[in-house]
């Protein structure tokens, strides 16, 4: 049994005019105890859509999911209580904010912040304890001086240093489930490895398991079992991280990898960079979403949605020709 | 900041003589002083009643001019006088009345108690009923209780409230007989016990309190409503919904302090306002307090009254947007006052 | 005066005319009434002792000659004798030796000499007073203990000697006249020697007077059955409309009616046709107001006498007083209505009269309208500024500059606040003054008023600037005229001249009093005097005649809680003139 | 050679805090610490270090954002501290940053389009038919839709929000680009994107750039040569091959160990422990000793200055030439 | 229109018109203001049209029309209403009267009864009338136009100065900051009443004078808030990007944290515009005000206050001044709501 199942998710904004828009389109992942699903993409591509709306952290009174289910532990997230979703956040599935800027309250200080969801789900314990337990996130996160930054107000502390508090936060009931949305995007090298082997310990430790999203390709091949790689709003690659890594199935994937700069690219030298662009979503076409932009693009793809294929390597492809591709 | 704030209270002497020292200016150009204002009073007797009838009239010697300017202090040049008057204010002499010839301070200080009581009153119902309104309203926005309450607050602020206070006492103390007509209590109040003290006071404050608070509520509220909903679609918010917490507590815990930023930028203004309170609800009401006060001092002409209220009111205002400035800095940590100017 | 005490002397008093209170009354009972304004002092004189409470004050000292409120004949108070010297312009008083001061001491001759020091004192800031008991009273002299003479400056007729040249005692054991005195006075209760004493004073609250145990003039002829209530209670309530439900509730007992949006829409109702509450409408004959509209005559076009007469012909004060006023008040037709013989009843006020109007502006060149209607000349308008600053009289002025565009005549109103206009009407700025001067003294006053010796200058009463040399010789020959029949005729021809002047457009009077009471007050029999101001005034020469049913109170209570109905009580009573 | 366009010598910028509004504490943190280095025409010089070591209060000290403490900020041989209101706002538009967080640094009230139009308003660019024209060739160039233009930054994701940002910097043809962590908000296509466009930008304009970059993959690809910074203070500084091949500063080599590499796991060994030193109370002298495997006794006590080799490799540590080099 | 053209500005006209009760008020208050500014022709004592003996008169614009012009006896302006029921039907003699025939300055007094009169469908004062007996409703309308221009124009002087300055203060900081703010503090303890009786004594204040002063005082409580915003909004990055750009002061304060600050200052509108008017009826209602016989609320107030028993005066004065600031704050709050680009929204 997964510990976070997500069948068929679609999430929908209503804009200006008031028409509801998919803008998260029928995505289906699970996510084991003790395990990492790696989610990566286009920018704008409803990475972060998604996982809000496990947590059912859209924005009221625009965004909603319109369909789909969300069961973690067996419990359906759309149906529970309100009270009962309220224990759950925080203290069994946590969040770390995309952007740390805005992320935190702006009045409150640090301590507070962190000390607030350690209130909220142990209530019993003591202050001390809080206060304590806040420090030694802090640390373990890597803040410099944590002593004084508890004390410091959120524009006080550079955007890495936010970034992390927003990880101590988010640990500090060492959730069953973590949901990351780029969290080491705004952090050094040094910090992000730290970062990183702090969320494995962690994750040995107490089986949690982590929805990390990231740009970062490489990081989320260190740090992934699965992954899934979603474009315009929908999943066009699912698989365990070696796999589609190693066997790319689908176009878009493909073009991921080749984007990347390496030790094998000259400096300064032109990268592989995808044509064109997404599709905007007032006029999403029929068929596949990425034909626009593919090199392998036939005339199918412009008139059917392709379905999602288990391949060969036990991926999931949502590709018409994949079969011709995933051996390139 | 400190430096900052220790500045600020530093300048409220060049600020408080600037504030003294213009509007003792302007006393002296006001036409219808206090000498003018007793000839009329002589002269005009005609409603009011007279003195002997037949000594109305008649025209004064230039010497009896010179000691009238001179009792009433205009025989100086201007400036000299104002450094007199300074002077004695420095050493907490406010001067007498020129129509009580009482003792400027003890005239304040007799009404002080009347004015604070409906001042912080007033003060504490606003903000008691403003705050929790404008956070209702802004988190049920658009509901039924947000477009009613709307209706009833601008009802409340787009009635005058001495139209208010008139149908108020007409109604509640002539025809039904509930309240009191006026005072602040009754001519009995020494007589009775602790208990009907202050059901005395309550009963005799019900009306104008109403008829004070009737227009004060829509600003306040309608503030902190459009505040909260600026918060409310914040990203902290949904840290605070991630975290756990329900809907009502991620407001109270975190969007309520950013909300009250441009409340606390009033509080000052509100201070000050303490010693306010409106000659016409106190007119109304029968309520001897420093709004008439000074209403009348202005109108009488009884300059050493008004500048006595000015200079508590000053000081008072002068201290309150200091306040002001401390509420918004303490409410915002990332306001610093005073640390800018680089383009 | 001289040394000794002449010795032809031909003593007069006055213990033979009718007593105006009524024998049926009880003494008793608190009194209640209000005042708008809270007194600012409680001294007699100096800044500020001449505010609405100050009759008050006052009433509670008495004179040494009263007037006989119907006869007009003078009356012993202080003095029980007086007597005129030779010379035309001295008096002679007999104190009457019973007379207290509140404090029990006797009222001497000393107390007269202290008075004229007192109200020459510099101490009392009251330049008018110093003015007055120096310039117009000369001199006092204490023949004995309870002997006095007194000289005015000038001879006058008798009877206004009498009252025009008395001066007041003061209490010298009570005061100490520094540069201290105007402060350390303001609330000290002097004693006094009319029938009640402040009792207590709760300030912005109410003022108390309590009848005076012994007062020693309780069985005097002319105070007997006078002055009932043992208590007045004077409460302050600073709003009109308030006050009046104040008397709705019954917390006050009488109330005035004369404003006739009182009289004829607030007074209504169950408590009247009840017949809890009476109301009255007494005429009464007192010198009236000089109200009316002041033409500058040192502003054009209002230097032009045509100009002033077409101003008048088109002043509909007729229709103000029938609309607005609910024909309530009535026109005055001089300056000088109230005065008894005085009176020049043959001169009309000009009325409303277009024809005339237009006749008089075509003399003055003023023949022409522009396309508003407005008369122009040499493209100037003829507008007329006009100088207010009672703001609930412009409902009159609204109406009478509307009717006087009919004649092409453009009325701009300038209301200020009182001192504002004042001082603008004092230093002749202004070009119209619409305003009323108290009435008062027993004959006219023209000096003051018209005499070119106080035109062209500031601080003076000839707000007109009227500046004629026949009106000035005949003011002076008026004013040093000592015959009464000799000063009535030059009153008679100086208003005619005044008339003819046009500079003053004399305007309303109200010869009557009207008020509002609760069942209880019983009035006497002919409910007031010829020269009442108003029924309940608990005090002064004509009042103090009520008296406080105590019965009777406790009958219309009762009726009210049991919503019984009693007989009506409306009363008109026109003994003293008729509308 | 010619001369720099940019030269900065000795530059220091430092924020003080205080901790309560009454509290007589300051803190000063030394943000930006002695720092001199030159940037020539078409040159890119790549920045990275730790984060709050203080890369974009240089940056914003470049462009007198804030007005450094001292030492001095050379544009074209003329010092810009000494600029009037007028001359600086033309500086401004030769020098352009792009900022590094996509979210606080966009007006909200502003449409795509005013906010892409805003600098040719500034600088009076074209009429208003070149500017409209210009933006939809912005936008293209970023690749954004041209439906972009009329809405507001809070409807795009975060990428799509740098694009934005990048777009108007890019705007005004600049001299000298600074971009703060222009990329790592994006995913690789789109970051792949970018930096051709930066580079195709370069090439064209002849532009010099700043680049500050967690991603050291990234900046390797962008950059001529390598400035590494520590807690205010820049440790090395050389040819980017140089620098990422033979990095000198332990610092330097800790970074780059920790970079991840797709399939395989960064070196456990080579991370660098300990605690971030508080900024505000930066170690005296070495400021890397107390993290440094390497650090001798008198690390500690003298500061080590920035010393040149022939080939303009510069290392600020005492030891380097004794420690042990690593090939990467 | 071009204002609908651009993108922006229909949006914001879309987000208006989604808050209905703010779209209907905006809609009525035009209607109203629209209706008091053709009051001569609504509410008039000159007829609409004559037609004398073959010849067209319009009286409300043109010279006045005396009775001799109509075969009448008297020489000053004719009376329409008069001559409307005189000489109406014989030889195509014709009057046409505005709805409400009266002028407010006119005193209409009704033979047997003393004003104020009530309200009476036969006499045509649908209102009734005050206590000279002039026309509650012409009153009140022409009432209207002067204090909504009056507090319009004050809106508008008062956003214009406070907000300048209050701009200034907040993006300058420092010493600028700290002077202004004691001239401010300086300025607002003037005594309103004594700079108004120091005028009036040498001019009989009019429409202007009185806004002139009330602009003089009114100004200073925008620059309070202002200066706040201004200065939480110079503290964020997105003003450093501008300058970053280049942008001078004047563009940074008024393209970035004006609009940003937008909501600060349109959530004052309604209350500005709403002090405006009361101001004025306030300053009425002391004898401060507007000259008599100008029609004003603040006189009605007064008359009303005094004359309780005759309800329709503060009746309709006060349903009048209610309704229109209830108009005017829900306006504000559409605005608001326009102006505002994110929606009302929230998380739980
Ligand atoms: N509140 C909102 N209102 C309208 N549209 C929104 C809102 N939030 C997100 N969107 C749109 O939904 C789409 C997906 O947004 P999302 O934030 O999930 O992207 P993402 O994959 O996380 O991108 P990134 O990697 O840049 O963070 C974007 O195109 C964005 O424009
Ligand atoms: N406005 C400010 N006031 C006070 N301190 C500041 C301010 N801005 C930055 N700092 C401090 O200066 C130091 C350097 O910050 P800076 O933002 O330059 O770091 P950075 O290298 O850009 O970090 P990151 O990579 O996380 O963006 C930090 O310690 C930060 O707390
Ligand atoms: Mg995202
Ligand atoms: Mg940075």
């Amino acid at each position: 049994m997964s510990l976070l199942s997500v069948q068929n998710l679609s999430v929908s904004i209503c804009g200006d005019d008031g028409v509801p828009r998919e803008l998260v389109n029928s995505v289906s992942f699970d996510i084991q105890a003790g395990q990492t699903l790696g989610l990566v993409g286009e920018s704008g591509c409803g990475k972060s859509l998604t996982a809000m709306a496990v947590l059912d952290l859209l924005p009221k009174p625009q965004a909603m999911i319109s369909k789909g289910a969300v069961r973690f532990k067996e419990e359906d997230l759309r149906t529970v209580s309100g009270s009962r979703l309220r224990q759950i956040r925080g203290k069994n599935i946590a969040v770390i904010f995309q952007d740390p800027m805005t992320a935190l309250n702006p009045v409150q200080t640090v301590a507070q912040q962190i000390i607030e969801v350690l209130r909220i789900h142990f209530p019993k314990q003591s202050r001390i304890n809080h206060h304590d337990r806040a420090l030694t996130l802090l640390k373990e996160v890597g803040i410099p001086a944590p002593e004084e930054r508890l004390a410091a107000y959120p524009h006080q502390l550079s955007g890495g240093m936010r970034q992390r508090v927003m990880i101590a936060m988010a640990l500090a009931c060492e959730p069953d489930l973590l949901i990351a949305d780029e969290p080491t995007t705004a952090l050094d090298v040094t910090i992000q490895a730290q970062i990183v082997r702090l969320l494995k310990k962690l994750q040995k430790k107490n089986g949690m398991a982590m929805l990390f999203i990231t740009h970062d390709l490489a990081l989320v091949s260190q740090v992934s079992d699965h992954i899934a790689v979603m474009y315009a709003g929908k999943i066009s690659e699912y698989g365990s991280a070696q796999q589609v890594f190693s066997q790319p199935g689908h176009p878009y994937t493909k073009s991921l990898m080749a984007a990347l700069p390496s030790a094998s690219h000259l400096p300064k030298s032109p990268l592989f960079a995808l044509e064109g662009q997404v599709p905007a979503i007032e006029a999403m076409p029929p068929g596949c979403r990425f034909a626009n932009r593919c090199h392998h693009v036939v005339d199918i793809c412009h008139t059917v949605a392709p379905s999602q294929e288990k391949t060969i390597n036990g991926t999931l492809v949502s590709c018409h020709r994949w079969k011709e591709l995933i051996n390139d | 900041m400190t430096g900052y704030f220790v500045r600020r209270f530093l300048l409220i002497v060049p600020t408080f003589i600037g504030i003294t020292l213009l509007v003792f200016a302007i006393t002296r150009v006001v036409p219808g002083g206090p000498i003018e204002r007793l000839m009329t009073q002589i002269q005009l007797g005609g409603e009011a009643g007279s003195l002997h009838r037949s000594q109305g009239g008649g025209t004064l010697s230039d010497e009896q001019m010179a000691e009238l300017q001179r009792y009433y202090g205009f025989d100086k040049p201007m400036l000299t006088s104002y450094v007199i008057w300074l002077k004695k204010v420095v050493q907490f002499n406010l001067g007498l009345s020129t129509r009580y010839q009482d003792p400027v301070w003890q005239i304040i200080k007799e009404r002080f108690p009347i004015s604070i009581f409906y001042g912080v009153t007033t003060l504490i119902l606003t903000y008691a009923v403003c705050i929790p309104l404008g956070l209702a309203k802004g988190m049920y926005h658009g509901s039924t209780l947000d477009s009613w309450s709307s209706a009833l607050v601008f009802l409340g602020y787009a009635l005058p409230s001495y139209v208010i206070g008139i149908a108020l006492i007409s109604l509640f103390a002539g025809y039904w007989d509930i309240f009191p007509l006026g005072g602040f209590m009754s001519d009995n109040f020494d007589e009775l016990s602790s208990w009907g003290k202050v059901t005395d006071i309550f009963n005799h404050s019900v009306l104008p309190l109403i008829a004070y608070l009737a227009g004060s509520f829509a600003v306040t509220t309608l503030m902190m409503k459009n505040a909260l909903m600026d918060n409310l679609s914040a990203d902290y918010m949904r840290t605070a919904s991630a975290k756990g917490l329900s809907r009502g507590k991620g407001v109270r815990n975190h969007a309520l302090r950013n909300s009250l930023i441009p409340v606390a930028t009033s509080f000052g203004n509100n201070i000050s306002l303490l010693l306010g309170g409106s000659f016409l609800i106190e007119t109304i009401f029968n309520i001897d307090g420093i709004g008439l006060l000074g209403y009348e001092a202005i109108i009488e002409r009884d300059y050493p009254i008004v500048m006595g209220i000015l200079v508590i009111s000053s000081l008072l205002y002068l201290i309150g947007n200091i306040l002001s400035d401390i509420c918004v800095a303490l409410v915002d940590p990332r306001i610093r006052f005073g640390e800018r100017g680089d383009a | 005066l001289p040394k000794e005490l002449p010795k032809d002397l031909v003593w007069q008093t006055n213990n033979s005319d009718p007593i105006f209170a009524d024998p049926n009354a009880e003494r008793g009972g608190r009194f209640r009434q209000f005042v708008t304004t809270f007194p600012l002092t409680l001294r007699l004189v100096g800044p500020d002792s001449n505010g609405s409470f100050a009759s008050y004050m006052r009433a509670n000292n008495l004179s040494l000659v009263g007037i006989h409120p119907n006869t007009l004949k003078p009356i012993p108070e202080l003095a029980t004798h007086w007597a005129f010297g030779s010379d035309g312009h001295s008096i002679y008083f007999r104190l009457d030796p019973d007379a207290r001061w509140s404090d029990g001491r006797p009222v001497t001759a000393d107390d007269y000499v202290f008075g004229l020091d007192f109200m020459r004192s510099k101490y009392i800031l009251a330049p008018w007073y110093n003015n007055y008991f120096s310039e117009i009273i000369t001199a006092l002299v204490k023949y004995d203990d309870h002997t006095i003479g007194i000289e005015g400056a000038t001879p006058k007729p008798e009877d206004e000697m009498l009252f025009e040249y008395s001066v007041s005692p003061v209490p010298s054991h009570f005061h100490k006249l520094d540069e201290n005195w105007v402060r350390d006075y303001n609330w000290r209760i002097e004693p006094n020697t009319g029938p009640y004493l402040i009792s207590e004073i709760r300030k912005g609250k109410f003022v108390e007077f309590t009848r005076k145990k012994q007062w020693w003039a309780n069985d005097k002829r002319y105070f007997k059955y006078r002055y009932n209530p043992d208590h007045i209670r004077v409460k302050l309530i600073r709003d009109l409309n308030i006050a009046y439900q104040y008397f709705r509730k019954g917390e006050l007992d009488t109330f005035p009616l004369l404003m006739p949006r009182f009289w004829h829409k607030k007074a209504q109702g169950e408590i009247y046709e009840k017949g809890y509450v009476g109301k009255i409408k007494f005429y009464n004959d007192v010198p009236q107001p000089i109200s009316g509209l002041f033409l500058n005559e040192d502003a054009a076009p209002l230097n032009d006498k045509n100009v002033r007469y077409a101003i008048a012909h088109a002043l509909h004060v007729d229709k103000v007083i029938n609309t607005v006023l609910h024909g309530d008040y009535e026109r005055l037709q001089t300056a000088h209505d109230g005065y008894g013989d005085y009176t020049n009843t043959t001169i009309r006020a000009r009325e409303f009269d277009l024809k005339k109007a237009d006749d008089y502006l075509n003399k003055a060149g003023w023949s022409e309208r522009g396309s508003d209607g407005i008369r122009v000349k040499d493209g100037t308008a003829l507008s007329i500024r006009i100088t207010y600053y009672n703001s609930g009289h412009n409902d009159r002025l609204v109406i009478l500059a509307q009717e006087a565009r009919k004649a092409g005549i453009d009325f701009q109103l300038q209301l200020l606040d009182a001192s504002a206009a004042f001082k603008q009407i004092m230093e002749n700025k202004h070009q119209a003054a619409w305003m009323g001067w108290s009435g008062g003294g027993l004959s006219p006053r023209y000096w003051e008023f018209y005499h070119s010796d106080n035109a062209h200058k500031a601080q003076t009463n000839n707000v007109t600037n009227t500046d004629n040399k026949d009106l000035d010789s005949k003011i002076m020959a008026y004013r040093t005229a000592t015959e009464k029949d000799t000063r009535i005729k030059l009153a008679h021809e100086l208003e005619q001249m005044v008339h003819d002047q046009g500079s003053f457009i004399p305007t309303f009077k109200v010869p009557y009093t009207r008020e509002a009471f609760w069942r209880w007050i019983k009035l006497p029999a002919n409910y007031g005097t010829r020269t009442s101001d108003s029924l309940f005034d608990p005090l002064g020469g004509s009042g103090g005649l009520f008296w406080i049913d105590n019965k009777l109170q406790q009958t219309t209570l009762d009726a009210k809680s049991d919503n019984k109905a009693l007989p009506k009580l409306m009363i008109l009573d026109e003994t003293w003139g008729t509308p | 050679m010619t001369d720099p366009v940019l030269k900065v010598e000795n530059l220091q910028l430092h924020f003080t805090q205080n901790r309560g509004i009454f509290s007589r504490h300051h803190s000063t943190v030394r943000a930006v610490d002695d720092i001199s280095f030159q940037l020539h025409a078409g040159e890119t010089l790549g920045l990275v270090g730790e984060s709050g070591c203080g890369k974009s209060s240089l940056g914003k000290a470049l462009l007198n954002l804030h007005r450094p403490t001292s030492g001095k900020v050379i544009f074209q041989g003329c010092d810009i501290a000494g600029l009037s209101d007028r001359a600086m706002r033309q500086y401004r538009r030769s020098l352009q940053m792009i900022f590094q967080d996509p979210f606080e640094s966009l007006n909200n009230r502003h449409t795509v389009a005013a906010i892409l139009e805003e600098p040719l308003l500034i600088h009076k660019v074209g009429d208003r038919n070149s500017r409209r024209h210009k933006v939809a060739t912005l936008l293209d160039l970023v690749g954004l839709p041209s439906t972009a233009a009329s809405k507001y930054p809070h409807e795009f994701s975060g990428g799509q929000r740098q694009r934005i940002g990048i777009a108007r910097a890019i705007a005004l043809n600049p001299q000298v680009l600074i971009c703060d962590e222009a990329v790592s908000a994006l995913d690789v296509s789109v970051q792949a994107q970018i930096l051709n466009l930066l580079l195709e930008i370069q090439n064209e304009l002849n532009l010099s750039m700043l680049f500050i970059s967690h991603d050291l993959g990234v900046v390797r690809h962008m950059s001529d040569s390598i400035a590494v910074m520590y807690l205010g203070q820049i440790v090395e500084i050389g040819k980017a091959d140089q620098v990422y091949h033979q990095p000198r500063h332990p610092y330097t080599q800790g970074l780059l160990a920790a970079i991840p590499k797709i399939g395989s796991l960064a070196e456990e060994s080579s991370h660098i422990g300990g605690d971030i030193p508080s900024p505000l109370a930066p170690p005296s002298g070495c400021r890397f000793h107390t993290r440094c495997a390497f650090a001798q006794t008198d690390c500690g006590k003298t500061q080590p200055s920035l010393r040149a080799d022939s080939d303009k490799h510069s290392t600020a540590c005492h030891y380097w030439e004794n420690l042990q080099l690593k090939e990467i | 229109m071009n204002l609908f053209k651009n993108p922006v500005a229909q949006k914001r006209w879309q987000r208006f018109r989604q808050s209905r009760r703010g779209y209907y008020s905006a809609w009525i208050l035009l209607v109203l203001t629209l209706c008091s500014f053709g009051a001569e022709l609504i509410a008039n004592n000159r007829a609409l049209l004559v037609i004398y003996e073959g010849k067209w008169h319009f009286p409300i614009y043109g010279d006045v029309l005396t009775g001799e012009d109509f075969g009448l006896d008297y020489g000053y302006e004719v009376n329409y209403r008069d001559l409307q029921s005189s000489i109406t039907g014989d030889n195509g003699n014709w009057v046409l009267m505005p709805p409400i025939p009266f002028s407010p300055l006119e005193t209409d007094l009704i033979a047997g009864d003393f004003p104020p009169h009530a309200p009476s469908l036969t006499t045509r004062h649908y209102l009734g009338t005050d206590t000279s007996g002039r026309d509650v409703a012409a009153r009140l309308l022409y009432g209207f136009r002067t204090a909504i221009t009056f507090s319009i124009l004050l809106l508008v002087f008062n956003y214009a100065v406070g907000v300048a300055i209050g701009c200034m203060m907040g993006f300058w900081g420092g010493a600028f900051d700290l002077i202004f703010q004691r001239i401010i503090e300086i300025w607002s303890n003037i005594p309103f009443l004594y700079v108004i009786m120091i005028v009036a004594s040498v001019i009989t204040p009019g429409f202007w004078t009185l806004l002139l002063i009330m602009a003089f005082f009114g100004w200073t409580s925008m620059t309070w808030y202002m200066r706040t915003a201004t200065y939480k909004e110079v503290a964020r990055d997105y003003v450093m990007a501008a300058r970053a750009l280049g942008a001078s002061s004047s563009r940074i304060v008024f393209r970035h944290i004006l609009p940003n600050s937008v909501s600060t200052l349109v959530t004052f509108v309604p209350f500005s515009v709403a002090s405006g008017i009361t101001s004025l009826t306030a300053l009425d209602y002391l004898g401060f005000g507007l000259p008599a016989p100008t029609s004003s609320w603040g006189e009605l107030l007064k008359q009303g206050t005094e004359n309780l028993e005759s309800l329709w005066l503060v009746g309709s004065v006060v349903t009048a001044m209610t309704l229109i600031l209830m108009l005017v704050a829900y306006i504000g709050e559409a605005i608001r709501d326009a102006y505002d680009p994110r929606k009302f929204s929230f998380y739980e």
